[in-house]
């Protein structure tokens, strides 16, 4: 099944192993910690029996620090992971993070500064939130930066409630009341109608043209009831493209009296090269975690900066992190302000990496990362337009799409397509998103791949094109060289295990 | 490559992007630095952190618990960290099954029956947490005590405002420290949850079971919210005191204080409300053979497949740090988590009673605590901290003014294992000392 | 072939990786240095032309930062190490590698320390070289401790000519040009005669009793001609037995004159249960890199301290760490040292990690670690009885060596049974050595291990000495799951291709 | 387990050794102690090292350059650092593949054929190679300069000390700082070797071709011992100057200087020698199937087969040192370590004219060096080097008094690429304002 022809990848033995429950034995211990050096009080003193635990902790896991190593170093080897080779997911901008981001991250004087510290304790992550706000105001072309949001979509919720508090603030209390609708292409990210929905917004939705726009009449008709408090635009769009029209859009929404969102996933198409503040763009989110190289850690942390215009900043999230001469100070008297979005200041060492990835690429390192980003993208789009339906013309920028369309005659279907480069040693792409473009199969390869690498890909890609033709049953039933095949998604969300329980409980239920 | 594809320049792959939209100057960011420069920067940046080197007991949302070395090695294997979300389980299988641990821990700890992935942090959890209950009651009042985080109420506030739910604070009672009875009264059949915290933010250890009938008596949901995580090891849990919906602050699992984050949201219900949920759940999966391995699932929950009807917007969350959670949860095991908690409530008796004895100084409640209590100064707690800082070189705690204005001379000391009992004795001295000497 | 009766181990996709040079692209850079920040010489004027290089390192690779992270995490992969699972590698006691002794290693103010710093301004760590020498002579119970040796092998070489220059100060000058001969038993490790002739000795060896020990009287015989410098002996030797008669070998030989070199290789059997200085013992070295479980490293860095009695003690190499009062300096005024056998003073860093094994540990931890060391052993050897031939009764100490015997009758042999234990997810034993007995398996599990692993490797054997009997070319022509199959070695020796040539290169070669 | 095996106590797994070789009583060596106190002691034992804590203009066999992040944090991976000699291939094609491309660099930057797996370190690998010279020529006689690093040249005397081996000392010219002229008339046809160091102990590049020329007139080696590894990447290669064996101290490639060792000891030769080389070699081997690997090989030249017949007795080397070193040359690549070489040699040369204006500061050699050189004092060095850490808290250099008790006012200064200009005019102008203050 591993056939010759594959040549970036082997299956080679790796551990099994079980869940640590299974693996627990009473009276390890993994853990060592002084002995108590002050002179003990009788529990009870300290809290009544009725308030403490009964249980004994049961079932909480008894194993060795030797188990724990081998336990998670045996799992990490069933993932695949940026270190091990290009990672295409389109929209997630999988690119290299850098060990150095790590080292300082660590440093102690960051992690270990509590929150609650002092301004004049402080000043060193005070000024290095600041500098990376003026860092990001300077990208994104937007005078207001928050890094208060955990995340893009956290970001998104703090974007909206900005757009409602400006409409209240601009139009009379409640008036948002009125203006209640967000406008939102049908290529969004799902977070965006969540986002506004979350903010008390009625989602319409936008259709996109043929060529994969924005529908400008759509957007005029929608625009025409007065009752549109903004619209959410990711640009690039999540089909790659570069909305041309950007600027009568933002006219049109501005006329009907609304904001405009941008949802900067993309940015990686856009650093150095365009600046959304330049565009019209009122107010956007940043993903450090992708753009700017935060590490994406099976899942997050992330860090979901809001930039908005001077016009705006007062809404922003308290406190603000401000600078009065030489000295860094919180600012909580923003009485506009939509409050607060997260105890604390956000993922500040999310901040600490991606000021690390801003000064060690330089200004024109950033530029020249996206011009990397942008030449891959074309690049795979030009190697694998003979052999797989691309929807739309118009050349992408950071990441393409294509479709299974010609796959699909014979059977093999975009998620048969991603399993089978699976066994061609690589992260499938992201698919079926965006959802209006049927077996979509969106490409994002990022600056941190070699031509090498690229060309890999791409050959993968076509041979699998092949196979769907020659033997579709090669691809159907990919993939053929990992640990466990398929799993049966379905079944596990009919009846959901959601946790692991001791054998006779887990029987007895 | 360019002329591979037909472009003579850099600046032809961005034609699609309008000539006047297109930024022609150099960014005003700094030019490129080398790793010696930057390693020097920030060391020097963070050096002006001073309070990071002084021994501390400041708690109140963030606390300095020991971690294992081992914790932030493994987290460090770039299959972990250099990893997306799991959304390809045949070669995420790493990833999806320490999720899986996780959400097992977390429901050992909070005795109930599911969790989720992680939330953002215990304060975006307990927001999420009163939207859950409002989707589960259909029931636009929510009472929270006024002893929950201060920060954890301004965030619910930001994220209720637009959804009409009237959010209402009830009072904490100036003896005990706990939830006053009265508030209690303001229950009725319009409420969807009754938001507790405990201990509470005066480290108290509220009466969870009996809360939990009142709120259920009137057919609200008990939302339980607990930052300081060792506490479960100690505390009857949650879950065995009756809550619906268990959120908490899981960074006291390893978790560096990092001036505030990454975190990691712990949030936990009934089986139930499992699919009322936010967030991403894991679940157990076989494949055609029948071996055993886990996916992400009940994925309709969530916003790219439901969209503006997902019962939340959270897509990323605080994977790697629920990972540093699992990894130390597993490594203190069983009896770790119990001794550390141990230890946190002996040194802080001890310490409590050392200040209690001090002239001037005291406890204002009498509820039993955990591992962080109010100290009452004969002076202005502010000033007071600030000289034992620069003085003795002592972070002693949380003046409350920071968040109360009018409780000038309160502070809300936190003591864990990693504070050694002459930590304790110097912090006891110049409490004395510099009280005495105004 | 990877059949079901595996559970430990799985074969799961890995990632190929060509060798770096194969890699490497014109103009790629994975480094940056700070701008040269002194007024530039003429380079002429610094180093005349002929005395610099020309080839403008033609064939050195240019590779980018994420480049070279790649290839080293995707060769990882390939290799099986401690953190994956049990190493019975005999005679090499691969036991965990604690993190925290790692960390420790890594302190500033031990890493950033330059070895011929003024004495004063390197206090501490002359203290951490002094506590460890304390700690070692109190576990071997000898008082004298040298850490300079940088392995085995190499303390070795130190104690046998502490050995000679002790002779020579006893006997006079040049006495030891007689006392030429160094005995030593058939079963000791090779390095024992290669270390006897790196010291200008002779060596003769030692029979072996069928039990498995060393023959007394041959022992006696050898020792009747005055000719004996000294005997090299390692106990538990390596069968893993415990050399019973260790005290009266040790008369025999003090009787003929010579002194009692011990390998200390096996002291993972002993520390904290017997000290070689009660049994008679002069001189032996310590592997830090065994029994103090400083990481093996792929095959270094090690340390192998060098421990002898009191009356040696003046014969150790200079310098040596002492202390006055609560002062520490380097001693260089040593007149009867052997002199120095390593520039500076040997590998601190693993000085470092072994002190904080100790500490960790603590006295009764290290007993404690010694019982289980043994108990794994016994556990082992009993439960492999059954299918494989014991050549030995004694009761084994921390190793034991079984033989292929009963599979070689169906042509089944030690290599083939190593090779199959890797599809049953081990690292197989120690392989034809001891080389005393016939198709030796050498199996040391150390106390790393736990019985649930235990078990399933005695399943593992048991399985393929059944496969053997039934199955024998699943045996035969194991591994069958892994990236590469059996190399041929035999090839690779005739015609050793020892280094990367660029293509032309090669082939015009 | 015990009951198990029919035991009843562990004691009783100790039966084989006699009853009065039990050691009964508790070692007295330390009680246990947790992560938390053992990180705080080492702390201050580090402490204690304040040197380590400054800037240093030591040079002398270790060497203070610049290691990316990633040689760490890639030597840190498990599968590299927990893993044992590469003894079976088939799990172990990592390391091996990384040793094929150690021993290739090797041969790169010295320009020789074939190089090994690596030794101990740059001393003891002379002593193997003065060894290898002998049982390679079958002659007795080894001349060596006096310019070889002092300890390089006791750890030779140590090793051939049994050997019949005469290892006889050639002055070097006061003047140049060269190996003398005249000595060289001692090389005979007798002499196995003739031993030189470039950059040598006081940094002077010796003209190895012409050394090289005057070795093989008499059918002696010639081997090269390097201290500083960087310096290969500037000076003409000892291969492309006919050595016949060199060997190096690797350490100049990312490794720590932690307190001289471990370290890693480079040694190459020629094709014709490869059979007679000392230690551990990969090499490029095939499976049935036609895929490539490597193995060790040529095994028969080593201890575990040839026993006291072999090459050497060297078993465990400096592996995982070998592999930082290798990450680093692969890092830096072909432009790095060239800028590396520079920009060590620019400021080694701005420092040394900035000294030589000094007043009563000469420096006594007029051969051409690289980044160390030899400054003779007005005043005692080491004193001098002493006033100048306490008082300017800088590491000013070797005062050569330590090997050499009549040269009490000269000492070794050394300059990388991590000296800054603002360190090396603070050197300057405290040398000025100390020796003119006494
Ligand atoms: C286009 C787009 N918008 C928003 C988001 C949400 O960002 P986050 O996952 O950080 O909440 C994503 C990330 O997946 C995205 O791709
Ligand atoms: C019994 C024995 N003696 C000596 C040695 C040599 O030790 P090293 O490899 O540290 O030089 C070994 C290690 O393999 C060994 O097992």
């Amino acid at each position: 099944m591993n056939s010759t022809k594959i040549t970036k990848a082997a299956p080679h033995i790796t551990q099994n192993e079980a869940l640590i429950f299974e693996r627990s034995q009473t009276g390890r211990k993994g853990y060592r910690l002084p002995p108590l050096d002050v002179d003990e009080t009788p529990l009870d003193e300290i809290v009544p029996v009725n308030l403490r635990r009964d249980d004994d902790l049961e079932g909480v896991p008894e194993v060795s620090e030797v188990d724990v190593v081998r336990h998670f170093t045996r799992i990490s080897t069933w993932n695949y992971s940026i270190d091990l080779g290009m990672y295409p997911l389109g929209s997630c901008t999988m690119k290299y993070n850098s060990r150095l981001n790590e080292k300082v991250a660590r440093i102690p004087g960051f992690a270990n500064l509590h929150p609650l510290t002092p301004e004049e304790d402080a000043q060193g992550a005070l000024q290095l939130i600041y500098e990376l706000q003026e860092s990001l105001s300077e990208i994104t072309g937007l005078a207001g930066v928050s890094l208060q949001p955990a995340a893009g979509a956290h970001g998104e919720m703090t974007g909206v409630m900005i757009i409602r508090a400006f409409i209240d603030a601009r139009d009379g209390a409640g008036a948002s009341d009125k203006r209640r609708v967000m406008l939102i292409p049908d290529s969004a990210h799902g977070t965006n109608p969540a986002s506004a929905h979350l903010s008390g917004f009625t989602v319409k939705t936008i259709r996109s043209t043929a060529e994969g726009f924005t529908d400008l009449d759509h957007l005029r008709e929608l625009c025409a009831h007065g009752d549109v408090a903004g619209l959410m635009l990711t640009n690039p769009n999540t089909l790659g493209l570069f909305e041309k029209q950007i600027k009568e859009i933002c006219g049109i929404v501005h006329d009907a009296g609304g904001l405009v969102y941008m949802d900067g996933a993309n940015m990686n198409a856009l650093v150095g090269v365009a600046r959304p503040g330049d565009m019209g763009v009122d107010v956007i989110h940043l993903n450090l975690h992708k753009t700017f190289s935060t590490p994406h850690g099976g899942g997050g942390p992330g860090c979901g900066p809001c930039c908005c215009t001077r016009e705006l900043e007062p809404f922003l999230p308290v406190p603000r992190v401000v600078k009065d001469e030489d000295r860094f100070r919180l600012d909580f008297d923003r009485p506009q302000s939509i409050g607060r979005v997260k105890a604390f200041f956000g993922n500040f060492g999310m901040m600490v990496r991606a000021l690390a990835y801003i000064q060690t690429h330089g200004n024109d390192g950033l530029r020249e990362a996206t011009e990397a980003a942008v030449l891959n993208a074309r690049y795979v789009a030009r190697g694998l337009a003979p052999d797989y339906d691309k929807p739309f013309d118009a050349p992408p920028m950071h990441e393409v799409v294509f479709t299974d369309k010609r796959q699909s005659r014979k059977g093999v279907h975009t998620l048969d397509i991603a399993k089978r480069l699976i066994d061609y040693g690589f992260h499938p792409m992201t698919i079926y998103f965006p959802l209006i473009v049927q077996g979509a199969m969106l490409i994002e390869p990022t600056e941190s791949v070699g031509r090498q690498e690229l060309d890999q890909f791409i050959a993968a890609m076509r041979s699998i094109a092949r196979e769907a033709l020659e033997e579709p049953e090669t691809v159907l039933n990919a993939p053929h060289t990992t640990r466990i095949g398929r799993l049966d998604e379905a079944a596990a969300a009919r009846r959901p295990t959601l946790r692991w329980r001791p054998k006779e409980a887990a029987s007895a239920a | 490559m360019l002329r591979n594809l037909g472009l003579n320049s850099a600046e032809e792959l961005f034609d699609s992007i309008p000539a006047d939209l297109r930024f022609r100057v150099p960014l005003k960011t700094p030019a490129a630095i080398s790793e010696i420069e930057l390693l020097a920067g920030f060391e020097e940046m963070a050096s002006r952190n001073v309070a990071a080197r002084r021994p501390t007991f400041l708690g109140a949302g963030a606390y300095s618990h020991y971690s294992p070395t081992i914790v932030d090695h493994l987290i460090s294997r770039s299959e972990f960290f250099t990893a997306y979300t799991p959304y390809q389980p045949e070669i995420s299988q790493g990833t999806l099954q320490a999720i899986f641990e996780f959400q097992t821990l977390v429901c050992q700890l909070t005795g109930m029956d599911v969790a989720n992935a992680s939330m953002y942090d215990g304060s975006t959890a307990l927001a999420e947490a009163v939207l859950m209950a409002e989707r589960v009651t259909r029931r636009k009042k929510v009472i929270t005590s006024a002893a929950v985080h201060p920060e954890y109420l301004e965030v619910v506030d930001t994220y209720v405002q637009h959804y009409g739910i009237d959010f209402h604070r009830v009072d904490f009672d100036a003896r005990t420290g706990l939830i006053s009875a009265e508030g209690l009264n303001s229950l009725d059949d319009q409420t969807a949850a009754l938001v507790v915290q405990s201990p509470n933010f005066f480290g108290c250890i509220e009466d969870v079971r009996a809360l939990s009938e009142r709120a259920h008596a009137v057919g609200a949901l008990l939302i339980v919210a607990v930052t300081e995580a060792i506490s479960f090891s100690l505390l009857r849990s949650p879950g065995a005191c009756g809550a619906d919906i268990v959120v908490a602050e899981g960074q006291s699992f390893g978790v560096p204080v990092s001036f505030g984050g990454p975190f990691v949201g712990l949030f936990a219900t009934r089986d139930k409300y499992a699919r009322q949920i936010p967030g991403r759940l894991v679940g157990e999966a076989y494949d055609k053979q029948g071996r055993r391995g886990f996916v992400l699932t009940l994925a309709t929950r969530e916003q790219h497949i439901r969209r503006e009807k997902a019962t939340s917007n959270i897509c990323t969350n605080e994977g790697l740090i629920a990972l540093a959670a699992t990894i130390y949860m597993e490594t203190m095991g069983r009896r770790g988590l119990q001794e550390v908690a141990a230890q946190c409530a002996q040194k802080a008796a001890y310490t409590a009673r050392r200040i209690q004895e001090l002239e001037g100084f005291s406890l204002p409640y009498s509820a039993p605590r955990f591992n962080e209590f109010v100290v009452r100064a004969p002076v202005e707690a502010r000033e007071l901290l600030a000289r034992l800082a620069s003085e003795k070189n002592i972070t002693g705690g949380l003046a409350l003014s920071r968040y109360y204005k009018d409780r000038p001379n309160d502070f809300l000391v936190c003591v864990t294992e990693t504070n050694s009992r002459q930590e304790i004795d110097a912090l006891v001295d110049g409490l004395a000392h510099i009280s005495t000497s105004t």
